[in-house]
């Protein structure tokens, strides 16, 4: 192939006035964008970078910064710059476009268009500091009729860690959450690659996914868990199979995937036992049976479309929680053109779940988990009160880990230890370090959580759920709000 | 008290190395300062091996060698235990060097001294420790 | 608010069977039955339905119009449309029978009727035409009617519940048919509206289906251009049309027709004739999960999707002719069959009357009316 | 040995009474359409079955040893960790899918997609005997693991199209040619000559053992090996992009 036409995306900035030539960066970067000469000399390879400010934080003199390549094309609104480099990148592999993590592009963003209430004069705020204040929440079937005898998951806080699996993220990553949900009251979702050995005692809080690849699922898998989640789509990439590339298939990765080291593990995109919503409510069944019906069953759907008319086939099929992922939900790897075009923002979908599965009067059948996306505590409050019972996080726990969504996930040289499977760098993430910072991410969110459920007067999760009066729609049109199921601020 | 190094997390940076340089000598931590006006000269060495990399610092022995067999009593122990070097009195004579069964005494040829841990004594968390990027490293009673 | 079928489009998932005495013998519908009823856990209850074919001997050359009321005020305006069009023989309600598990059902009457001659004359249509117009109007003009079947000597008995409770609402033990098709339903959502229920039918046709079209919008717009209104929004109303369009209107044969609904791959097809058929009908392929059984007087057809998605099991005893999603719902009537077998992708199990079989032709023209007595 | 009639239960009646049983070895008549049976499994109990047997039989399941007089449905061994299953009859489609270990044996035809996403994993290694034909798809995403379908009992051809589609592990035997103009490209084939079976004469001596076929009958036509050429067949599908 001839010369690649293409520029860098990123300029690295020394300032030499400050390097000291310590060589941190250099030792720090998996894409060797530094490089220290014997003699001192020290160089940048600027095509290199990916923009994961690994060195920039680490290096002691603050002597580095990383900026967008100045050279830019000539200005068009059309032909931007991200669409011709894209056309570079294709004309020179003649590959799929791949990226990482969510839907980057701008779509409205439904979260930032509501507001939430707060009590004035005619019914008292309370103070979650001296007062008591309820964040526990119960998943699973709570139809009137078989109360008390399907299996429930017990969560002292409407948040769980979402799936990630280990061989897209490293084993200490899964460590970190384990131990964080465990000490939150919570769960965390081993994600599509099985369970580690390492990580059998932290199986009982785990929901454990059964996706299209069935990798390291078997009957100690299903029974040594919380709950199973039959995975039928990501927000990320829905539609689509998944592909780890043998490079991330290391010797651990094997272990809890079980298949051999370095091949490639593909998933399927449909479950090949699931082509119609009847063979959906056997698999469901199937794995009551599996775990003689002492497992609450979840099905993850991705916001799409037809959302409502899923849910509830997935509902009616047996489902004892629903999750929606919504397009901003993150991945390891995705053909970019599915990410950035591909499904609904997960606001839109889960009001509208919701308002579907209450006038069939089935909404009690199950629980409603969103994912996709969740940036804070008012994000939460915002989805709860549209309707959900409880939300997953992933992107927000990788970023508290350290990661700085460089996007580049899928090349498993991942800076900060997070989206890789290499033992160098899976390292750089001590997990108890990552448990610590994901506990004080979800405790700070759970303060802030009370502290905004006592301005509205309410002293129990439960009475936010659903509750859409606490929400007021700004910059919205009519239909917006229609679909939201919201008032219009003022109104 | 001692540092200990956790091996499993140790990245092989080397930030410990240039934060316990920067913290000696009156440059308070000044990592710009000691390189580019003074001569940085790290207590601690990073070690690398075929297993990997960990920080080998000294580690305050109750019966310390050192201090036995230092010729002017330079090699003094704190009230906190903290084996130190009272540079008013070392003369250079090295047999701490050779005494030290771990090599965490080295010699500091150009002021006719020797360098060895003082885990920040009189600055508080030693500097290592603090900047360890991955709670590597540790400090340990 | 939910909206019933016709103004949402439901997506479900199903039990289908099939059985056909090719003979032409009547069997009560209790077989039919224990069929469906097998595959209990492949429907959720919000849908059950059949088929019955030779059930009206008596008035042979009347369209049996089985319309479904949600009031009476929509009888009457449905009656006083049908007498100003058709002469009718008989008019009756539906003979059922309470079932604690079968609720809200709507009024359910059967007209047996003719077109009248000057109408004919006056809007120059063929019978056929005329009737297909005339339900159409009715369903999509007068509130609160539906017309779940309108062929000759045949009908269609469906509702919201399971299908084994829904065939016992209907008494059909009463029946003697000589193909009967059922349908167990697994809608995603509905509000429980009878009329929604499968069969799908148009005049002799009747479809069962277990799948999802993910082609439906693509066919239900190459269908418009043919004056099909797809007002149901079903993927049964789509397959119906495709067949009443290139069978009844187009006069291809069967080979012909499932060549353009379950298309050979491009590659695969070395005919000339088919490859143009595919190049014509194109917008007719029913792309996504299927299998379907597709009935007229005539017989039965059963077909898979061409990559096969969907389960489908045919089997042969004698004269009878069985098909079913699984195979323990024939093996349930019939323990020892002649042969059983799995039919490939887009691989039809037909299934004529033994008089018919040099038609290869499921359909019924205006010159072939002639039905077994 | 237990004998329990299918037909005086219903499913989850016989499910529930299945897993309460103590018995080593338990024969159920009259089977017709039950799903699960024996659905997460983990011992080495006995079950005969004799009947059409419904949907996902042994699925998830870890050890049980199953015959089936009669015919399987759709999903038998499904993501099957151990254990074996043996049909004298037909299965519909997705036998042995994602099927890790143990080994399933069937007199004569399978359906569609057939041992799709096999996969083996350190000693264990899945093992798929068809007497029959197999329908399209055979051993799609397969990584892992043998399937050997026969052809004897069947008035089908030998295997549908599509077989071994982005297989990138594992190896299929057909006792038969294998059309050139059919082969996915990250396959190869080969010819075996008798010596070529080595690798796959116990599988064919079990099947012998339990439909009663002779060796010599089995061996008597050539056989065609599907392997995987390309390890990687979809490594540069792909291409990483800076944006």
């Amino acid at each position: 192939m001839a010369h690649n036409i293409m520029m860098p995306a990123f300029k690295v900035q020394r300032d030499e006035e400050r390097c000291i030539r310590c060589g941190v960066c250099v030792r720090q970067c998996a894409n060797n964008v530094h490089n220290l000469d014997e003699d001192g000399w020290m160089w940048v390879q600027d095509d290199k970078c990916v923009a994961c400010h690994r060195c920039a934080v680490l290096c002691p003199t603050r002597a580095l910064n990383i900026i967008e390549y100045p050279l830019d094309f000539r200005g068009n609104q059309h032909w931007t710059p991200a669409s011709i480099r894209e056309i570079y990148a294709q004309a020179q592999s003649g590959g799929v476009l791949l990226s990482g993590m969510g839907n980057p592009r701008t779509y409205k963003n439904y979260f930032d268009h509501l507001l939430i209430n707060a009590s004035q004069v005619t019914n008292p705020s309370i103070d979650p500091l001296r007062e008591p204040m309820e964040m526990t929440t119960y998943l699973g079937n709570k139809n009137h009729h078989s109360c008390g005898e399907k299996p429930q998951l017990k969560l002292d806080i409407p948040l769980m860690f979402s799936a990630m699996s280990f061989g897209s993220v490293s084993i200490n990553v899964h460590k970190s959450l384990a131990v964080a949900a465990k000490s939150l009251g919570t769960f965390w979702n081993t994600g599509e690659g099985g369970l580690h050995p390492d990580l059998l005692d932290f199986g009982r809080g785990a929901i454990v996914q059964v996706a299209s690849g069935r990798f390291g699922v078997h009957p100690d898998y299903l029974d040594n868990s919380a709950a199973v989640e039959i995975k039928i789509g990501q927000g990320a990439k829905p539609g689509i199979g998944g592909h780890l590339p043998g490079e991330k298939v290391s010797q651990d990765v094997s272990l809890a995937r079980m298949i051999p080291a370095w091949s490639d593990a593909i998933s399927p995109a449909p479950h090949h036992d699931i082509y119609s919503i009847e063979d959906l409510a056997q698999l469901i069944e199937t794995l009551k049976v599996a775990t003689r019906f002492e497992k609450p069953i979840a099905v993850k759907v991705a916001a799409v479309h037809n959302i409502t008319a899923i849910a509830s086939g997935v509902v009616r099929a047996g489902a004892d929680i629903l999750v929606i992922d919504g397009f901003r939900g993150g991945t390891g790897a995705a053909p970019m053109r599915i990410r950035d075009n591909v499904g609904i923002p997960v606001e839109m979908a889960l009001a509208q779940v919701d308002s579907r599965l209450r006038d069939e009067g089935i909404r009690s059948q199950t629980s409603l988990v969103i994912s996709g996306g969740i940036r804070n505590s008012a994000d939460v409050m915002k989805a709860i009160a549209l309707g959900a019972d409880a939300v997953y996080i992933a992107t927000a726990a990788l970023i508290a880990l350290g990661c700085h969504m460089c996007q580049m996930c899928f090349t498993g040289l991942c800076n900060w230890g997070i989206a890789t499977t290499r033992p160098d760098l899976t390292k750089r993430l001590n997990p108890h370090l990552g448990s610590e910072r994901a506990i004080n991410l979800l405790a700070a969110w759970k303060h802030e959580m009370m502290e905004m459920m006592g301005g509205m007067g309410i002293n129990a999760i439960e009475s936010l759920r659903g509750n859409r009066l606490m929400l007021r729609g700004i910059g919205l049109s009519k239909e917006e709000l229609g679909l939201l199921g919201v008032k219009g601020v003022g109104e | 008290m001692k540092v200990v190094a956790w091996t499993e997390y140790c990245l092989g940076c080397g930030l410990c190395e240039i934060y316990c340089a920067a913290q000696h000598d009156g440059y308070n931590g000044n990592v710009l300062k000691i390189f580019k006006k003074g001569r940085p000269m790290h207590r601690s060495r990073l070690l690398k091996a075929e297993q990997g990399t960990w920080l080998n610092t000294c580690m305050h022995c109750t019966h310390a060698p050192c201090i036995n067999g230092c010729i002017s009593g330079a090699i003094k122990r704190d009230p906190n235990g903290i084996v130190y070097v009272d540079y008013e009195r070392c003369v250079g004579c090295y047999s701490c060097v050779m005494l030290c069964p771990h090599g965490h005494v080295r010699p500091w040829s150009e002021r006719h001294q020797v360098l060895k841990c003082d885990l920040c004594r009189d600055t508080g968390l030693p500097s290592c420790v603090a900047n360890c990027p991955n709670g590597a490293l540790q400090l340990v009673d | 608010m939910l909206l019933n079928e016709g103004q949402v489009r439901i997506p479900s998932g199903c039990a289908i069977a099939g059985i056909i005495n090719r003979q032409g013998q009547g069997f009560g519908g209790g077989k039919i039955i224990d069929c469906i009823a097998n595959m209990h856990q492949r429907s959720n209850g919000l849908g059950g339905g059949f088929a019955a074919y030779g059930i009206y001997p008596g008035f042979a050359e009347y369209y049996a119009l089985h319309i479904y009321f949600d009031c009476k005020e929509s009888r009457n305006d449905c009656e006083r449309y049908l007498t100003k069009n058709f002469n009718i023989r008989l008019q009756e309600p539906v003979p059922v029978r309470k079932q604690a598990r079968v609720n809200n059902a709507p009024i359910i009457w059967r007209y047996f009727a003719q077109p009248k001659e000057e109408c004919l004359a006056y809007t120059q249509l063929d019978e056929h035409e005329f009737t297909a117009r005339a339900v159409m109007h009715i369903n999509a003009a007068i509130p609160g009617a539906f017309v779940a079947s309108s062929g000759h000597n045949m009908g269609a008995f469906k509702g919201v519940g399971y299908p084994e409770d829904i065939g016992e609402f209907f008494r059909l033990e009463d029946y003697q048919a000589y193909l009967w098709t059922a349908h167990g339903r697994f809608p995603t959502n509905t509000p429980g509206w009878w009329g929604g229920a499968h069969p799908f039918t148009l005049l002799e046709w009747s479809v069962v289906h277990n799948g999802e079209i993910s082609s439906y919008d693509a066919n239900q717009r190459f269908l418009q251009m043919h004056e099909y209104r797809c007002t149901l929004q079903t993927d049964t109303e789509v397959i119906t049309y495709s067949f009443d369009l290139l069978m009844r209107k187009e006069r291809f044969n069967l080979a012909e027709t499932i060549s353009v609904i379950a298309a050979p791959f491009w590659s695969d097809i070395n005919d000339e004739r088919i490859k143009r058929l595919r190049r014509i009908y194109g917008g007719l392929l029913l792309n996504g999960p299927f299998s379907i059984i597709v009935a007229t007087g005539n017989g039965l057809i059963a077909v898979n999707d061409r990559i096969k998605l969907r389960p489908l099991v045919a089997a042969r005893k004698g004269e009878f002719l069985y098909v079913a999603s699984e195979e323990s719902a024939i093996r349930v009537v019939e323990a020892h069959p002649d042969e059983i077998w799995s039919p490939g992708g887009g691989e039809p199990v037909i299934g004529l009357l033994a008089d018919r079989e040099n038609l290869l032709d499921l359909a019924p023209h205006n010159d072939s009316i002639a039905r077994p007595a | 040995m237990t004998i329990i009639n299918a037909a005086d239960y219903d499913n989850y009646e016989l499910l529930q009474m299945l897993e309460k049983m103590p018995q080593p070895e338990i024969q159920i008549s009259h089977v017709n359409g039950q799903r699960y049976i024996a659905c997460g499994w983990k011992n080495n109990k006995r079950l005969i079955l004799q009947g059409t047997v419904g949907n996902n039989l042994g699925a998830f399941a870890e050890g049980p040893q199953i015959v089936v007089f009669g015919n399987g449905q759709e999903g038998v061994a499904n993501t099957m960790n151990d254990g074996q299953i043996i049909v004298h009859g037909r299965v519909g489609d997705i036998a042995g899918y994602g099927m890790r270990g143990g080994k399933l044996f069937i007199k004569e035809n399978a359906g569609y997609r057939l041992g799709i996403h096999m996969k083996a994993y350190q000693e264990k290694k899945p093992v798929i005997v068809v007497g029959g034909s197999a329908g399209a798809f055979a051993g799609e995403y397969m990584a892992g693991g043998t399937i050997i379908i026969l052809g004897m009992n069947s008035n089908q051809a030998l295997i549908g199209s599509y077989c071994g589609t982005g297989m990138y592990g594992g190896a299929i035997y057909l006792r038969g040619e294998y059309p050139s103009r059919n082969l996915a490209p990250n396959l190869k084939k080969e010819v075996l000559g008798a010596d070529g079976l080595a690798e796959i004469k116990d599988y064919l001596a079990e099947y012998v053992s339990f439909f009663g076929d002779t060796m010599e009958n089995i061996t008597s036509a050539p056989f065609t090996r599907l392997s995987v050429e390309k390890k990687r067949p979809f490594a540069h599908l792909y291409t990483g992009f800076v944006s």
